[in-house]
């Protein structure tokens, strides 16, 4: 198939429209405001649902509405305008329900500025709703994995009922780079039967997030739980690269991820044998694999545009097992492959510690630098 | 010779709020004091005869728990 | 609504069949039930019970949808507009409705309600205005009197702090987009057939795809006003319809001639 | 083997455009490419760029702290990159823009009078051509062809009775000379 | 001083008034709404500001600007309405200003319930908002604390310019316990030189959070990230009971901390050497504590109220090293004593183990039970 | 106006006091220039520049503090009305002024304005109204004029789907809390001093507590209208004006009697 | 030493206000003391309950699934409350709005017409002055001069007409024998 | 014999956008075409004798960069 030179913004848009999207409701906000204006006409001329709303409150609580009815629906933001949709997003996955959202984080917090950044890592993954839920959350890191995992995004939402966001920054959203588009699905015609459409002649359906009965309330989480530990079983997915032979690895996720590749290269230029696991599932993280990628390492670094949101994770993951260091630009300063070469190469110098929490080295670092 | 109805409190409805004995033109409803609801309250019942059936109560009660009949004689006119 | 005939008696009036056979929550001789009534029995007389999709909201009725006989959904406080929006546009053919408290539509949810009006969504508001926030126990709504007194203004309300209730009609009569936008009370059964009428109007408008319709229902709050039924509809007559009158504030050209 | 090219000057100088047909061009002959802007409002009066990198493999990071080839097409952008490029790199500068000489001499430098150029041939919109066809002199990351079908291809249909003096304005940088230091 | 039977949340009301709060912002929302009702008319009287918001997001801007003026302000609400938050709350983190929140905790996600619940703590610990920010997190247990920590709050949001939240839930919200109140504290007469309040002869000043320009916003980053760490050496607070010759330790905070306190004195009457570590700043985390006590123990319980949120950070700070389970009732179910007794049995009988985790362990009992 | 005599001839007009010296990142030809410009000549007027706090919204004009010379804080995007009503809560003796572009005010901040309007807050509201999103390159706002194109309205704004503009300074002149609203255009000479007399009555409206003032500024977006200044205003004059007519919506008695 | 009592009906019937006496008069008498209530809409029409816990040390949980006593003023409260009784514990039965016995054998059991006894005292409002009582009388965790003081301070000014009776049904009350088995 | 002004432009304001050339009764004003300002525009200048001082320039100048003076003789109006 033929490639297209194509934003991220822009072939998210349309992987989202051939993977059947139905509606689609946002507001503009950079650096992902052309992903709302190819919808504002690219929706309406395939007869489907787009509308403007008068806010990300209002565009998450449209999304809420149009996904009662079993379509396939998304909306898409930016940090400040995401924060504005954490209520909703707990509404809808504790009512279990279906939807794709896509944040191109920028630089916060606060209104901070539309530099890339990836400090939205907890508030997506860790959950910035209220209560117990989880989110998939697929991280690609590049026009083509915007595009694959878009369409993903939608397949795991509808297998699991739940809230699944593509994670990316506005370095993503805004670079154009060759891509190959799929194939036109059809509209969705059989719905689940949890559906609230008023298709006649069947029992009446409603779909509410209210359990006032704690034990019903409880019943439910436990059942979100369950669900939970099926995409965790099933639906983890991340990259490595030069791991065979890897004496070091660098975890690193989305732009983060791919500006690391450069580095790891460079380095293995050098003769540095290290390699890079590129988490493309950031909720559930690939625990698994990092611990046992972790067992023949003798040590780690982690790089993230954000102050050691992944980190922790990572930590847990081989369990503070593995000497680990951190490096980051943070507030929309991307980092260059330059960077990551340098701290790729203090850890290969080492010494290697278990003291401490490698946040606090890294702050100590930047804090002689700046 | 007037029109004649009846009508019927269902008691899982009722809640004894007496809308429909304050808005009863022929001051034939109260509640029954002597009888007391699952839910705890006395319902409302025919306490008199000249009922015309005019479904007047029925208009009121927040509860949709009155059921209105009227004799055949007179014409059925529905409330709305 | 439902007739029908029995041996030797006429059925004037029976329960409609848009409504569950559930008791509801509602305290005694609240008019929330009046208003659901009224709305099951227009749904039932239109016969579109299964074209139905209602929108619960956050208040009292949060539980409408259990007592409703059609599907329903139910928003997170103030959002119902923007949820019956994403509805509508998926599911043009179906008819939407959202039931919204005051502090729901007119305090949290004003800027959803004014931009549904404002694109004339195609969907129909009813808008339970009892001058309080009922399910938290009785604190100030945006429709509060001036002097009435609730749990957070317990020496009335005072304007000058507190502001000024607002008029949830004639705000949105006020947009384009909005088609038919009336105020009614529950008070007396002059008032509570006006108020059906009224729903019928609003969901022929919905049905023939004239835009957003909206209807304030001056209603009770016998618990929190700590009156009887009988006092409350009394207080309504007297206090609440001379600051919020009764009447039609927009009526598009195309409504007018809708003949019921 | 990778080349990365930064293209700076004011918005409407056609910064962006000049960018993307490279990227095309890339696109189309097989390579990876990626293209990535400055955006937001400080585009707004500002200055504007974007890095274009050519690659035969994966691409890393979309950006670089030092680029093989810079096109300043105004002072500002020259007095940024400079200093930034790669030691053996190329500097292309759009003189009818830029009141001072290069300083590096560690780097080839081609001086173009760009608006002067694409005004003799006619259309002065086409100085961003000019220096494009002056780096893809140095810089040999893509036969020329390359670049004129994707001039074909994306230059919106109204302007392309213009096609043919465009190639000309390709050619006529390409076949200017590194200056002797 | 004289005790009082107060409700938690009108302990909590009083206790900011005495600690001269100059400005309340609120919306109702049970279990919290009686502190917003108590504010209604206590603030008034005594001439200072209250204002029943439109809505949480109003308020919490409203918060904002009145904070902006170097005032003691706050406000006060319960899970949905908190999610409401989240953008302002990025906002005033970004903006380095203190604010005192309280979030009365109930069973969710979505609408949920009004019970007592825990499932808000990742949103107030980790970050809800976007972006990189860090909030201190006070959870009392019991209602003196309520008000003790309540005036604490205050204190330290003033010394870090943070955003400080008194986390607890519809229990100790709604719950009556004798308290000391502390005196009246005159109201605040000097303001830091950031305060935006025109007071004339002066530069004039301004508070933002934005930096356009990436560089700066780091900057700006890296001097929160720098207070956070003073926060994390001076602030940290935490009790324990029994742990002097403890072979287990049960790890609860707030509501579940106390029931848990029942639960190991019932332990204890048994002969089970086991004690218990409650946090009271959630944020920063007690990890060093934990750690230190984590090398004396067998085995740990982490009790709460939430699906194993705090669990992870108690995991963080043993880094895996010691066997730890865990308990929890979720969605507003409040945990009795004899079900953590149990727990703790299971605990002290073992077989203890470091494989696998323990969320996983606990879904599968309930599993079993429910 | 600061105005201050040379050697021989006589100074007319200067640069205002209240703006500092620092040049704006606006488009050429922007009329936001012009309010700015406006609002500080006023301020200089009434000698008040030490009295006032600012509330910045998001928009082209989120970084107004950087050019009017006073204490200024920076509100999230529609929010600046609550994020003033803080402010003046806490000092009701200084004047408080928000400036918000039409996507922020009459989109995203709907509710935040309606109710600071109808709570009567005693805050001075300044609104740009340039028919779209000018700050995120021109997409369609609540005030996009039917048939408009904008980015996401590339075709002309269809109010079928996409809803009818909404003109806030008649909506908010509804609320009973609102004192003075007006419109006024930035067109012309002639309008500019129209607008700021307004401005001056509405500051002047605040400093006698006479509550909540909004003046709505037909202004223009040359870059994302794609069209030269000049051509801009006589849009504005042809397009705008004829659907956003200018006058004084909302006028309390107590207003009336202020002479200036 | 620690006491739970619970107090449960439907709303109306004062066991709020019961159990809120209990709590003043045990933190007057210088004890540790919580009380919870159940609380939301489900008070709507239905029924509520609290329980109050009196102790010597710390409290740890306001809420226990085995109380050492119970009042169960309506029905729905006795057949929900009296299984979960400790053993050896009290039960108080409000027999004017309950029509079944006790089933527990394991507990001391003292059926109270209240509604009679308080209108025999004058006024039907005392009902769960008598009961309270009735508990006290069992339940020796507070002296009634503890519960006379707490109700003088907390009974509304305009009612302290009623003082006397309410002592009054206090004594009735505490008079009350546990029924035979 | 017309009242004589003169204004003067401050170019680290002035963008060139041409409201005040537009707006001028005199048509006095113009953009100095020979000249490029640090920002890169052209800014506004008096490009023929009969300003009158008016003022009207500076009501329409989004920039205020311009200050206008009037001769003595006349008299000095405020523009507002
Ligand atoms: C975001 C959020 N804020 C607050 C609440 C709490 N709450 C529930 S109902 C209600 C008010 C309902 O009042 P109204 O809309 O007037 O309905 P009524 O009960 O009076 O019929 C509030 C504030 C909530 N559930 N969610
Ligand atoms: C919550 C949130 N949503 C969206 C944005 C992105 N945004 C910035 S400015 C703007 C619109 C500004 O338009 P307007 O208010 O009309 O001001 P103008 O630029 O036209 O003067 C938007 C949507 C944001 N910063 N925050
Ligand atoms: S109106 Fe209905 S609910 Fe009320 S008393 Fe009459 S029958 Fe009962
Ligand atoms: S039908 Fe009419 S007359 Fe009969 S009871 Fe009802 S209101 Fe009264
Ligand atoms: S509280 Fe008020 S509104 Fe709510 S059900 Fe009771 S009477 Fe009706
Ligand atoms: S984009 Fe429009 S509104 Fe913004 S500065 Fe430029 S012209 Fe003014
Ligand atoms: S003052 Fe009047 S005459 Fe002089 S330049 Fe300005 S507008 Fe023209
Ligand atoms: S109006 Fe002002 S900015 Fe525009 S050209 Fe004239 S002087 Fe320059
Ligand atoms: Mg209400
Ligand atoms: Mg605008």
């Amino acid at each position: 198939m033929a490639r297209e030179l194509m934003k991220g913004n822009e072939a998210i848009a349309e992987a989202a429209v051939r993977a059947g999207v139905a509606a689609y409701f946002g507001y503009p906000i950079t650096p992902q405001t052309e992903l709302l204006e190819y919808m504002s006409h690219r929706m309406p001329e395939l007869g489907r649902a787009f509308v403007q709303a008068e806010s990300e409150l209002a565009a998450i609580n449209m999304v809420y509405g149009a996904a009662c009815t079993g379509q396939r629906v998304m909306s898409s933001s930016s940090s400040p305008g995401v924060s504005l949709m954490m209520e909703g997003v707990s509404y809808i996955a504790g009512t279990e329900l279906p939807v794709v959202l896509v944040d191109v984080m920028r630089g916060g917090p606060g209104l901070g500025n539309i530099a890339p950044a990836q400090g939205d890592y907890n508030q997506i993954v860790h959950g910035g709703g209220h209560g117990d839920y989880h989110s998939i959350v697929l991280a690609p890191s590049n026009v083509q994995e915007a595009v694959d995992y878009t369409v993903l995004a939608f397949d795991l939402a509808e297998k699991y009922r739940s809230v699944t966001v593509v994670l990316l920054d506005g370095m993503l959203g805004q670079m154009m780079e060759p891509c190959e588009l799929p194939p036109m699905k059809p509209m969705k015609k059989e719905f689940e039967d949890w559906a609230v459409n008023a298709a006649g002649g069947r029992e009446r359906r409603f779909l509410t997030s209210i359990n006032l009965n704690p034990a019903m309330q409880e019943v439910t989480n436990f059942r979100m739980l369950d669900r939970w530990q099926q995409v965790e079983a099933n639906e983890i997915r991340y990259k490595s690269y030069f791991m065979e032979d890897a004496k070091f690895a660098v975890v690193a996720y989305g732009s983060s991820g791919r500006i690391s590749l450069s580095a790891v290269r460079a380095a293995r230029a050098e003769g540095i044998p290290v390699g890079l696991i590129r988490p493309i599932t950031v909720s559930p993280f690939p625990t698994e694999a990092i611990r046992e990628a972790g067992k023949k390492l003798e040590g780690m670094l982690v790089v993230e545009m954000s102050a050691g949101q992944m980190l922790e994770d990572v930590l847990a993951a081989t369990q503070y097992s593995v000497p680990t260091e951190f490096f980051a630009r943070i507030g929309g300063v991307v980092p260059y492959p330059d960077e990551v070469l340098d701290a790729i190469r203090d850890l290969a110098k080492g010494p290697l510690t278990m003291e401490g929490h490698p946040r606090d080295r890294w702050l100590k670092r930047m804090a002689e630098r700046i | 010779m007037p029109v004649k109805g009846h009508v019927v409190v269902n008691e899982t409805y009722c809640k004894g709020c007496e809308l429909c004995v304050g808005a009863c033109p022929q001051h034939v409803l109260g509640l029954d004091l002597d009888h007391i609801t699952a839910k705890g309250y006395h319902p409302a019942t025919l306490i008199a005869d000249g009922c015309t059936g005019c479904g007047i109560c029925g208009v009121m009660c927040p509860e949709a728990a009155i059921t209105i009949y009227r004799e055949k004689s007179g014409v059925v006119r529905i409330t709305s | 609504m439902a007739t029908m005939q029995t041996e030797n008696d006429a059925l004037v009036y029976a329960r409609p069949e848009s409504l569950t056979d559930v008791s509801t929550h509602y305290c005694p001789g609240c008019t929330h039930g009046i208003a659901h009534r009224l709305i099951a029995e227009v749904i039932d007389e239109m016969g579109i019970r299964e074209k139905m999709i209602g929108v619960a909201s956050v208040g009292c009725s949060v539980f409408a949808y259990n007592y409703f006989n059609f599907d329903f959904v139910q928003a997170p406080h103030g959002r119902a507009p923007a949820m019956a929006t994403g509805v509508k546009r998926v599911l043009p053919d179906k008819m939407v409705i959202t039931y919204q408290g005051d502090g729901d539509m007119a305090s949290i949810g004003m800027a959803e309600i004014v931009h549904a009006a404002t694109r004339g969504e195609n969907i129909t508001v009813f808008f339970i205005n009892n001058t309080n926030y009922g399910m938290t126990g009785g604190q100030m709504a945006p429709t509060t009197l001036p002097g009435q007194k609730t749990t957070s203004s317990i020496h009335g309300r005072d304007v000058e702090t507190q502001g000024y209730p607002i008029r949830a009609a004639e705000l949105l009569s006020q947009l384009d987009g909005s088609s038919y936008v009336v105020r009614r009370a529950l008070n007396d059964p002059k008032n509570v057939r006006l108020a059906k009428k009224a729903i019928r109007t609003a969901l022929e408008v919905q049905a023939r795809g004239l835009g957003f319709s909206m209807i304030e229902f001056l209603s009770i709050c016998p618990t929190n006003w700590g009156m009887t039924p009988e006092a409350s509809l009394k207080w309504l007559e007297e206090k609440m319809i001379p600051y919020y009158p009764l009447g039609d504030y927009k009526v598009h050209p195309a409504v007018a001639e809708i003949k019921i | 083997m990778q080349n990365e090219i930064l293209i700076a000057g004011f918005g409407g100088q056609g910064v962006l455009f000049a960018g993307q047909l490279l990227a095309y061009a890339a696109m189309d002959e097989g390579k990876q490419v990626t293209w990535i802007p400055s955006y937001g409002p400080e585009m707004r009066g500002g200055t504007a760029n974007c890095t274009v990198i050519i690659s035969d493999e994966e691409i890393g990071s979309p950006l670089v702290s030092h680029p093989q080839a810079v096109i300043a097409m105004n002072r500002p952008s020259l007095d940024k990159y400079e200093p930034m490029i790669k030691p053996g790199g190329v500097l292309i500068i759009n003189t009818s823009m830029v009141d001072r000489k290069a300083v590096r001499k560690d780097i080839k430098v081609v001086e173009v009078d760009a608006n002067a150029m694409s005004e003799k041939l006619g259309d002065k919109r086409m100085s961003n051509m000019v220096l494009l066809g002056a780096l893809l002199g140095q810089l040999k990351v893509l036969p020329n062809e390359a670049i004129e079908k994707a001039l074909r291809a994306h230059l919106p249909e109204r302007h392309h009775k213009l096609l043919p003096k465009n190639y000309e304005a390709l050619h006529e940088g390409a076949r200017l000379q590194v200056i002797e230091i």
